[in-house]
């Protein structure tokens, strides 16, 4: 009973310092997007609150919290007010299967990547429901392009997932890191290039950032699915994103580039390599961001299904194959 | 509200709830380029019809140009297109000299023809930032715009003005410029087109915005001639119409520039159209600043053009026969402009722009059209859209560059 | 000069009325025949591109030798002969109606319902004449010279109104 | 070679590129207006009216000949005068320009035979209610001499004398102008 009690206390504890880290980052990944896209555009970016803008995360989420929230006279009222909250749970949720470090893991499950693509799917939910929840032309339209999106590039991404699986011969995340130390190459990056590729991309098309960003596509749709939302419950579709982008290169840092493992122990600071391995491939969806035109929706699901689903099972096929002969 | 009624109304009179779905693009949306307010009719995403309706920024132009005299006009002209307004004011000018039959000064027309190259290159830097903007492209508007600021300065070195200058003049323009706009200008000509290199190399072989351009609205010469067309809408259908080489003006005899075209008329050849003409003009500015030497020291006005101050009422002394002393002077209302008709077109940088004035002798215009491009390429949106989706109908409405304010007068 | 006036005179002999030379060869017109006659133009002389298509009220005009109050104005261009004609038809104040050209050339469309908004000139056979600048339900034609620059406040637009009236009520 | 380049995504590469070598070297083009960088416009900046005020008098050199309100294409500028009998000369007693009717095209500087009306090259100017932006004569001077204290003397703005236009189109007072 001690012991529960004491296992408990750690949990909730651990899971606390978790949510403070991940949602610092969140805060500060949108102003290092800024600052990026900025210097990336010549320009200067936030720099007017705190020293070179460094408080403005912060201005921007009290701003947020105290405008009004205002709900369109026609829309769903439950579903309304449930599906932000719907995106940004399963969003932030997979955080806690996601080995940090050695002995660092909320929850290591054995089914932990089933668990976090299903989860992942389950925020397109968030996405469609406000569409449809909202009563207008254009979030209709986000919510139908969300859908769709979501579904033909998650098949993309499990199955090339599923290759890492294979290779491992696991499903607990935290045995994919050390299955990848123990390798040859260390990481499974370098004969998984194609898979890695394939996860990439269709991991930015599940986090629709540009040049997937279909859904909120401001040029067409204004804002897409979260047209009518206002205040803190735009805030969290926001923050849902952005969960969503940190979740993704997690998961792609966990399965392709060694986890927490590193070519060198750092001391003092845990998961060292980690945290630097999810800031490149953070830098990389900025980067790409500020680069790239947006795809058209029905291109979209040209490249889903006549590209990316094919290589993967290619890759599959072949990975399976070796595995089979070795 | 009375439009959700419309379109309600529309839905339940054809009683087809799950048929076709009826959105409302504008008039305030991001990507309209103004107050353009399409009524789209969509199958899916897909585009079934639509039906841009204008009139938003009406200010009834041509009704005030009645009103005022013919130095004045110009002011008005400047806020059709205020992108390029240094070009309209050029249609406007030329129109009055050729009733008036006024001589201007070669100096004059270099100087005009300079302003309205720089017009034309601010006017498709900022059509290239957004339409790269429309089409998801982020960085590249914020390239053209940091360029366009350098022109702008340019302008506001010239004539005190970034946006609307009226500049030019009837008989000539109003200022000459001096030596350090000449060595900003000889600046800007030798940097200009190491930035266009890169725009082009974020976009123009990037394979989503190829993607995005190449087969759409795709418009065949015979159809565009019919729509009317003008500009780099119409010379990316394949045929080298320019008012510059066609019925010259200003300098364009003296310079020499190629006229880009296009060969099958999508938004990709159309495109690529105008990103040539920023090079070619980019040449001719620089032409004529080498010309600009030979004028030294010529007057920027015609002989014979009219004062700015145009007062209505003026009387001229005219002889009359008289039965004892002779003649005597007779205060007749002054002539200020022959009384007839005139058409002046230039190549504005968005199409053809073309003024039709008819004058009754006083100093305010009989009758003042104008026919501007974008009016034009407004209305042919329902003929190029038709079974393209949503995402294309941005792309189609960047690639017509259309200014409402050009569009609606 | 590819055009020869004298052939086109001879063959529209009831359409032609006058022939003047400005600034450009100037035709005006008869309705009737009107629109066989420019696509003649279009189709046999290559005048293919219409560049203007507008409408001139000339009410009290002080110069006016003719009887009709409103002209219609074409712009036609010929690419290959680098041409460019005027071609004018005037148009009665109490029969105020004219062909349309739209069939012929599709830009016309909008430049008609243009003239019809700013001048109340009907134009028979255009698929969708209705007002386009002005609102649906604007009462009058604002380039007529009888309109004035500055409407009265009985005479103001109906919604204006019931905007005015409602914000002063609060 | 193109089937490599599209194989492995040359082109979006050199793309990045650009944006990754204007993020490291490339400076900002911002300007940080108001507290750190004021850019001055250039000579002959459209900007805020003034009334020349004349050294000696104290008054403006304005003669009343309404050129400029005949000029004006927005008609946003009312004189009114009445003549002096004493000095025996037109004395202008309002005049009035509508900022917020006006539309900066510097006509009125232009026409004016004594450059007495001047669009100063001051740009930062605002007003809480409309009556802030509609100068009277007072206001006029003022701005004049808040402009002027900015300036070297002697201010020559190029409107009063446009360069290029041939001299005997001009105006006797504007032919030997030289500043003020």
């Amino acid at each position: 009973m001690e012991g529960l009690l004491w296992e408990i206390i750690k949990l909730v504890i651990a899971g606390l310092i978790l949510m403070i880290i991940s949602v610092l980052h969140v805060a500060y990944l949108t102003y290092a997007e800024r600052k990026i896209v900025a210097r990336m555009q010549q320009r200067l970016g936030p720099n007017r609150v705190g020293p070179r803008g460094l408080l403005q995360p912060i201005a921007d989420m009290l701003k947020l919290l105290t405008k009004e929230l205002i709900v369109p006279y026609n829309v769903d009222k439950p579903i309304f007010y449930l599906a932000p909250f719907i995106s940004l749970v399963c969003g932030a949720t997979s955080l806690a299967l996601i080995p940090l470090w050695k002995t660092f893991v909320l929850s290591n499950i054995n089914v932990g990547i089933l668990f976090v693509l299903a989860l992942s799917s389950l925020s397109a939910y968030g996405i469609v429901l406000s569409g449809w929840s909202s009563n207008s032309r254009y979030a209709f339209l986000g919510g139908i392009r969300s859908g769709a999106q979501v579904i033909s590039y998650e098949i993309a991404m499990g199955i090339s997932l599923l290759t890492v699986v294979l290779m491992a011969g696991s499903m607990n995340l935290q045995d994919i890191v050390m299955a990848q130390v123990h390798s040859v190459f260390k990481i499974y990056l370098i004969p998984q290039i194609i898979a890695f590729f394939v996860f990439m991309v269709s991991a930015v098309a599940e986090c629709n950032r540009t040049p997937f960003d279909l859904p909120e596509a401001e040029n067409e749709l204004v804002a897409g699915y979260f047209v009518e939302y206002s205040g803190m419950r735009f805030a969290l579709f926001y923050l849902a994103e952005y969960f969503g982008m940190i979740v993704m290169s997690a998961l792609a840092v966990t399965c392709f580039l060694g986890g927490w493992a590193g070519p060198f122990e750092v001391p003092f600071i845990p998961c060292f390599w980690f945290l630097i391995k999810i800031y490149a491939l953070l830098f990389f969806y900025i980067w790409i961001r500020a680069t790239l035109p947006r795809y058209r929706y029905d291109q979209l699901m040209d490249l889903g299904w006549k590209i990316l689903i094919p290589l993967s099972l290619a890759n599959l096929f072949v990975t399976a194959l070796i595995k089979l002969i070795i | 509200m009375g439009l959700a009624i419309e379109i309600n109304k529309k839905q339940i009179d054809e009683d087809s709830w799950s048929e076709h779905f009826f959105i409302n693009m504008g008039p305030q949306h991001p990507s309209t380029h103004g107050v353009l307010r399409i009524f789209l009719e969509l199958d899916g995403e897909t585009i079934i019809n639509c039906d841009p309706i204008i009139g938003y920024l009406h200010r009834g132009v041509e009704k005030l140009a009645e009103n005022l005299n013919y130095n004045q006009g110009i002011v008005l002209s400047d806020r059709l297109d205020y992108i390029s307004s240094a070009a309209n004011n050029v249609a406007f000018a030329l129109a009055v000299e050729r009733l008036m039959g006024l001589k201007v000064p070669r100096r004059a027309r270099l100087l005009r023809t300079i302003v309205s190259e720089m017009a034309r290159i601010c006017n498709h830097l900022l059509w290239l930032a957004t339409h790269a903007l429309d089409i998801g492209a982020m960085t590249v508007f914020l390239y053209c715009f940091r360029d366009r600021e350098w022109l702008l300065n340019i302008f506001e070195r010239i004539c005190g003005a970034r946006l609307t200058h009226s500049y030019v003049r009837v008989g000539g323009v109003r200022l000459d410029f001096t030596s350090e706009i000449v060595d900003e200008l000889y600046k800007f000509t030798e940097e200009f087109p190491s930035r266009i290199l890169d725009y082009e190399t974020l976009i123009d072989v990037n394979r989503i915005w190829l993607k995005r351009t190449k087969g759409i609205a795709v418009v065949p010469l015979e159809e565009a001639i019919n729509l009317g067309l003008t500009g780099p809408c119409l010379r990316g259908s394949g045929i080298a119409y320019d008012v510059r080489k066609y019925r010259p003006y200003d300098a364009y005899d003296e310079v020499e520039f190629v006229v880009p075209t296009g060969k099958t008329g999508d938004t990709y050849d159309r495109y690529r159209v105008r990103m040539e003409e920023l090079r070619q003009s980019n040449s001719i500015i620089r032409q004529c600043l080498d010309k600009l030497p030979e004028t030294e020291g010529e007057p920027v006005i015609a002989e014979g053009a009219p004062e700015l101050c145009m007062p209505e009422k003026m009387k001229e002394p005219v002889p009359k026969p008289h039965p004892k002393l002779g003649a005597i002077f007779k205060g007749e209302p002054k002539k200020w402009v022959p009384v007839g008709e005139s058409f002046a077109s230039i190549e504005s940088p968005k199409g053809e722009l073309s003024v039709y004035l008819v004058s009754d002798g006083s100093s305010k215009p009989w009758r003042w059209r104008i026919r501007t491009p974008s009016f034009v390429h407004v209305s042919a949106i329902p003929h190029m859209s038709k079974g393209h989706m949503i995402a294309d109908l941005v792309a189609i409405i960047g690639t017509l560059d259309i200014v409402l304010g050009d569009s609606d007068r | 000069m590819n055009l020869s006036v004298e052939e086109l005179q001879k063959k529209f002999s009831s359409v032609i009325k006058e022939v003047k030379r400005t600034d450009y060869l100037t035709l005006i017109c008869e309705r009737e025949g009107f629109v066989e006659f420019m696509e003649y133009l279009k189709d046999n002389k290559g005048f293919k591109y219409l560049i203007d298509l507008c409408g001139v009220d000339y009410l009290n005009y002080p110069y006016k030798d003719w009887d009709e109050r409103f002209e219609v104005v074409y712009h036609l261009y010929n690419f290959e002969a680098k041409e460019l004609i005027r071609v004018k038809v005037r148009v009665p104040e109490d029969d105020c109606w004219h062909y349309s050209v739209t069939p012929l050339w599709k830009t016309a469309n909008w430049f008609e319902r243009e003239c019809y908004d700013m001048f109340g000139i009907e134009f028979k056979g255009h698929p969708d004449l209705r007002r386009m600048l002005m609102p649906y339900d604007w009462k009058g034609y604002p380039l007529r010279k009888d309109y004035p620059l500055e409407l009265d406040e009985e005479s103001e637009w109906e919604v204006y109104k019931e905007l005015k009236k409602r914000t002063k009520g609060k | 070679m193109s089937f490599w380049r599209k194989v492995l995504l040359l082109e979006i590469v050199d793309g990045l590129k650009l944006t990754f070598k204007k993020m490291v070297s490339a400076k900002p083009v911002t300007i940080e207006y108001y507290d750190k960088v004021r850019p001055k416009p250039y000579s002959g900046f459209r900007g805020r009216h003034a009334l020349v005020r004349d050294d000696k008098t104290g008054d403006t050199i304005c003669i009343g000949c309404l050129r400029c309100v005949k000029v004006c294409p927005a008609k946003c500028i009312h004189i009114e005068t009445e003549v002096d009998k004493a000095a025996k000369r037109k004395k202008v007693v309002k005049y009035e320009i509508d900022a917020l009717r006006c539309i900066f095209c510097g006509y009125c500087e232009e026409v004016c035979p004594v450059n007495a009306i001047v669009l100063t090259e001051w740009y930062e100017y605002v007003g809480l209610t409309r009556d802030d932006l509609y100068f009277d004569k007072e206001k006029l001077l003022q701005n004049w001499d808040e402009f002027i204290a900015q300036q070297d003397r002697p201010y020559f703005n190029p409107f009063w004398k446009p360069r290029g236009i041939p001299i005997e189109r001009l105006p006797k007072r504007k032919r030997e102008f030289k500043g003020v």
